[in-house]
């Protein structure tokens, strides 16, 4: 709008923002924005409304009540979570988990990748404005909410994990019903593919939007489908197998351009991963007990370490330090994978205009709990 | 009846006879000087470095072939407030070539000029102020120190140990470290 | 009789916004006076059963080219300092010269129209055989064809000049 | 006396109750056509199939505070809502709804009036309500409703000249500017004008999704980009004034489009004889009926299509919809001329 003839006129940059209270920042984000016209010079983005201190409240509960507590971070994959901190205290204690535990772990978090990515799916559309398909997706999240709902009891904040293995066995027939969902969930992803991928609007609002080349995305710490969609074929499933994944047939798409497309068609082939994931999970179903042998007291000794699995949004590490005399852990701390992609939206924003603002804020998929803590 | 706190972690040496990996060695055979400890636990390796030697063992990681540590996993710290050098700042890194991961620790004591690693890494940039911003270690070089998750005109630094848990609301936000010295004299008066 | 009640008050209305125009101070509502303006023109021309001038009136001028001064006045940052706006003396003689014009103009048109009252025009509107909107393409290309022809040769010269000065790297 | 002041004011009385009311319904509709689409039911507490939701949304609104931001320009921003409405009701004037009928032993024409430049007339005040969006944004000294407002401005003028375009091709093929000389035309030529001029037909559409803001074109009131657009300081029933004329700029749109393609209130195939029994069903009923099958696309369109950007809007409008309308002008014009 402001013209660039230099002398004639004086433009002046106009700084908006964006949030914390806004539409389309998915939470209390808030960016703000130094504007030319509609094109954006440079952003700052501001984080740390929903901060709660769950590192600091970690030091004073016990190692079984954090479990809850990481199911606040990011909410809507509340099961990963839960599963990233378990396995890091069973790294600590050295605990064995058993086979049938880690079947079931992976179908959970596979289940809980395909909701997490409904969630993203929908909310990314709807940025672009494509709304019927943030209602179809949240219709699919819907069975897989029920499906969590039979499992454990909660539809959102799971607490669905045990240090050891799981709390609770599955339901009878619900592995049944998982497998329905399956099928039900292959065709519904072509129906999201039909209505997007091929959509000349859609094309255009995505191509050759926030493009990221897989040196600039390994150096600023992107990781999961962002990190993906840049062509590096790097996934925690795969590169240090945790739960049942070693005995997973799978294959992780990795884009060619590093644009908003190719994450979004990595995401949609993700789905269709999963779906091949929790199959053979179900299926291949080992009989057998579901806890391994824990202490009654959880009090691992004193060391520390980091391990990390893949979220759906990307490499969620915990670095867990035990001093190894009190019940609870000496330093919990978190890598959240949201956290360390958003910080890349400065640098993908950077000579967009307003609205792909919005739409690489869906692309790099962030959950607002999660970065804040 | 508390426990005395720890005056530090364990970082045990790995045991004896444990091949050390390649990436390991490769630090102190390189960079002679630049290795304080090496440690091993629950199958991760950690080594120890002194603050004025971290850029110079952090650029030697990502660019040497056969460390090529180039993704910053995570950059967080730990607080042991009874050993003088308080702060463990740990780094974790990772390569995607080589799919193996090494911790990179640095010792500081309060105020200890900690160097920035975002030049090398700008994954770290983030993480290093979440750092500051919690911790307050002292990251110097870093291009935007500001704090992240608390407010600009936050008092102290809530991840330390000895960051008051509880207190009266206004006071403790406004100026938590007044009512530090308030309660110490407090309970001390009690006690006489 | 009520063609000459609407005419006077359409005139009043045409005078007094004029006067608005030129004598708010705030630019967007001048802007908008002017609007209101061309709108009490174009119902003058309807009044006159010259529905497509009408017409045209509104779309070109009103809907088209003051929505453009709009977006300078809105744009461009108009608030200059105080002693910007003080015209300059040196600038007086020209308004002088401009108004004396545009006075002996006026005083030109009415004698004529005294002298020779615009009879054959009315006379041709009561015509109904050809309606308003063909008389005038009936008139532009024939009558007055080259004026018309330099007129959209301006129009083009003008638009491409528009677009070199907007782009510079072509 | 009666046939020149009482018929026509209670025509107008009657054409504006019943455009407010179907306005009124037409966010129902939508609401209800997207809920559909979207495996929902839309709304259905308010009487059954939440028919009356309309009402209970008018009260609402009315009922609500009216706020003025303490540093808008208070006349202007009272006169924007008003300034888009009114365009987009005084050009039903020359809509016509169906032929002159007898009605009580009179004569009567199914429309307000037949002005000899009745397309154009549309089109120039239609161009009159880009007013009402730039000053509402200007007016509201606030960041986001005068980027959108802006948007929207530069949106609407760029769109009208395609939309013009393209409708003077249309003037070419019917020979008239008036509306009803537009529909008796295709009767006399025994075709509807979409079958004409299908590339007319396609850029009409297009442009009038853009002229009334309507998804994918909805960019000044891009509620994920702009929080809410030109009217996001707005309440009450100021705020339902912007709101409504858009539904009424749509019927409009679809109003302008049956006259012009579909032939009007003609019965489909008017001249086929064996297709006569279409005639039976009443003339207006035909034109509702057109009018709203187009209604149903703009609808569907919106719950379908993600949004464009804006400079690809502006693109699109500039470098394709522009250069293919006058080129259609140019083909029009020379087979007219041949045959």
């Amino acid at each position: 709008m402001t013209t660039h003839t230099g002398q004639m006129f004086d433009t002046e940059e106009l700084v908006i923002n964006m949030g914390p209270q806004h539409p389309s920042t998915h939470g209390v984000l808030r960016v703000v924005l130094r504007l030319d016209g509609e094109k954006v010079v440079s952003s700052d983005v501001v984080i740390g409304y929903l901060h709660r201190g769950i590192e600091k409240l970690s030091e004073n509960r016990n190692w079984t009540q954090i479990i809850l507590l990481t199911d606040r971070m990011d909410y809507v994959a509340a099961a990963t979570n839960n599963v990233g901190y378990c396995q890091t205290v069973e790294k600590l204690m050295q605990i064995e988990v058993p086979r049938r535990a880690r079947y079931i772990r992976t179908a959970i978090c596979e289940l809980q990748r395909i909701a997490s990515h409904c969630l993203w799916l929908g909310t990314h559309a709807m940025d672009i404005g494509a709304m019927t398909v943030f209602l179809y997706a949240f219709r699919e999240r819907e069975l897989i909410l029920d499906l969590f709902e039979e499992y454990c009891g909660a539809r959102l904040t799971y607490n669905s994990m045990r240090i050891g293995g799981l709390p609770l066995d599955i339901p009878v027939g619900w592995d049944r019903k998982v497998l329905e969902f399956c099928t039900i969930m292959s065709e519904k992803v072509d129906e999201y593919e039909e209505l997007l991928t091929h959509n000349r609007i859609w094309l255009e609002r995505t191509r050759g939007i926030g493009v990221i080349t897989a040196e600039q995305a390994i150096a600023i710490g992107l990781s999961g489908p962002p990190l993906r969609g840049s062509g590096v074929p790097r996934d925690i499933r795969k590169d240090e197998p945790y739960a049942a994944y070693d005995e997973m047939k799978f294959d992780v798409p990795v884009g060619t351009s590093g644009d908003t497309y190719d994450r979004y068609l990595v995401r949609l082939e993700e789905f269709r991963q999963s779906i091949r994931i929790i199959r053979q999970a179900i299926q291949g179903l080992p009989e057998g007990p579901i806890v391994g042998k824990v202490p009654r007291l959880i009090k691992p000794p004193a060391g520390e370490t980091y391990h990390a699995i893949e979220s759906p949004k990307g490499e969620i590490g915990y670095f867990i330090v035990s001093d190894g005399k009190s019940t609870n852990p000496y330093r919990f701390r978190v890598r959240p994978p949201s956290f360390c992609n958003l910080q890349a939206l400065p640098q993908l924003i950077k000579g967009h205009l307003v609205a792909d603002v919005v739409a690489l804020i869906g692309s790099i998929d962030v959950v607002l709990g999660e970065v804040d803590r | 009846m508390k426990p005395a706190p720890p005056s530090g972690p364990t970082d045990p040496a790995p045991p004896a006879g444990m091949a050390v990996p390649a990436f390991v060695s490769a630090i102190e055979a390189a960079i002679p000087g630049s290795v304080t400890q090496v440690s091993y636990y629950v199958g991760d390796w950690a080594v120890i470095v002194p603050a004025d030697k971290l850029l110079e063992v952090a650029r030697f990681l990502r660019d040497s072939r056969e460390t090529a540590f180039d993704f910053c996993s995570d950059v967080t710290a730990s607080d042991w407030p009874p050993r003088p050098q308080r702060f463990d700042v740990v780094y974790c890194l990772y390569s995607t070539k080589h799919h193996h991961r090494i911790r990179l620790k640095v010792r500081a004591a309060d105020g200890e000029a900690v160097p920035s690693v975002s030049g090398i890494w700008p994954a770290a940039n983030w993480l290093e102020r979440e750092v500051y911003d919690l911790f307050g270690v002292n990251i110097t070089g870093h291009p935007d120190r500001r704090r992240i998750l608390m407010p600009e005109d936050w008092q102290g630094f809530p991840q330390r140990k000895d960051y008051p848990l509880e207190g009266p609301g206004e006071l403790l936000m406004e100026n938590p470290l007044d009512w530090l010295r308030l309660k110490q004299a407090r309970e001390e008066s009690e006690i006489e | 009789m009520a063609q000459s009640i609407a005419f006077y008050v359409l005139s009043t209305f045409i005078l007094g916004f004029a006067v608005l125009v030129v004598t708010t101070r705030n630019t967007v509502h001048a802007v908008l006076f002017l609007v209101l303006n061309f709108l009490a023109v174009a119902a003058l021309y309807v009044l006159l059963t010259a529905q497509f001038l009408a017409v045209i009136q509104v779309l070109v001028y009103a809907g088209g080219i003051v929505v453009l001064y709009l977006f300078v006045v809105m744009l461009v940052n108009l608030k200059r300092p105080p002693e910007d706006h003080m015209a300059p003396q040196r600038h007086n003689w020209i308004g002088f010269g401009l108004s004396a014009l545009v006075l002996v103009e006026l005083g030109a048109i009415i004698g004529y129209g005294a002298v020779a009252p615009a009879g054959p025009v009315g006379a041709q509107t009561s015509d109904l055989a050809l309606n308003n909107v063909e008389r005038v393409g009936m008139l532009l290309y024939t009558d007055y064809l080259i004026p018309f022809e330099v007129a959209s040769m301006l129009l083009l010269v003008a638009m491409v000049g528009a677009i070199i000065l907007a782009k510079r790297e072509l | 006396m009666i046939d020149t002041y009482l018929i026509p004011l209670v025509k107008i009385l009657f054409v504006l109750n019943a455009t407010l009311i179907g306005v009124t319904y037409m966010v129902l509709l939508e609401r209800k056509v997207i809920a559909w689409v979207q495996v929902r039911l839309g709304p259905m507490r308010v009487g059954p199939y939440g028919i009356l939701q309309p009402i209970a949304d008018a009260v609402k609104l009315i009922l609500k505070e009216d706020i003025t931001p303490t540093r808008a320009d208070k006349w202007v921003f009272t006169a924007a809502p008003i300034i888009v409405m009114v365009p987009a009701l005084i050009t039903f004037a020359v809509i016509p709804f169906g032929p002159v009928v007898n009605l009580f032993g009179r004569q009567v024409p199914l429309y307000i009036t037949d002005v000899n430049v009745g397309l154009l007339y549309i089109v120039s005040v239609a161009s009159i309500g880009v007013y009402g969006i730039i000053l509402g944004g200007w007016a509201s000294n606030s960041k986001f409703p005068l980027l959108a407002s802006l948007r929207a401005s530069a949106q609407l003028i760029s769109y009208e000249v395609a939309v013009t375009m393209t409708l003077v091709s249309m003037i070419m093929t019917a020979g008239t500017l008036s509306m009803v000389k537009i529909v008796e035309s295709q009767y006399d030529q025994h075709l509807w004008f979409i079958f004409v001029q299908p590339v007319a037909f396609v850029l009409f559409f297009i442009g009038g999704l853009a002229e009334t803001n309507r998804a994918p074109f909805d960019m000044a009131e891009a509620e994920q980009e702009l929080t809410g657009g030109f009217h996001t300081e707005y309440s009450g029933m100021r705020f339902a004034l912007f709101f409504l004329a858009e539904y009424a700029n749509m019927i409009v749109v679809s109003s302008v489009a049956t006259t012009l393609f579909l032939g009007g209130w003609l019965a489909p195939f008017p001249n086929v004889g064996w297709l006569s029994f279409l005639g039976y069903v009443p003339s207006w009923m035909w034109f509702l009926l057109k009018t709203f099958a187009f209604l149903y696309v703009f609808l569907w369109v919106r719950a379908t299509l993600p949004r464009y950007r804006y400079d690809q809007l502006m693109r699109l409008g500039w470098k394709v919809l522009i250069p293919i309308a006058i080129a259609n002008v140019v083909v029009t014009g020379i087979v007219k001329v041949l045959f």
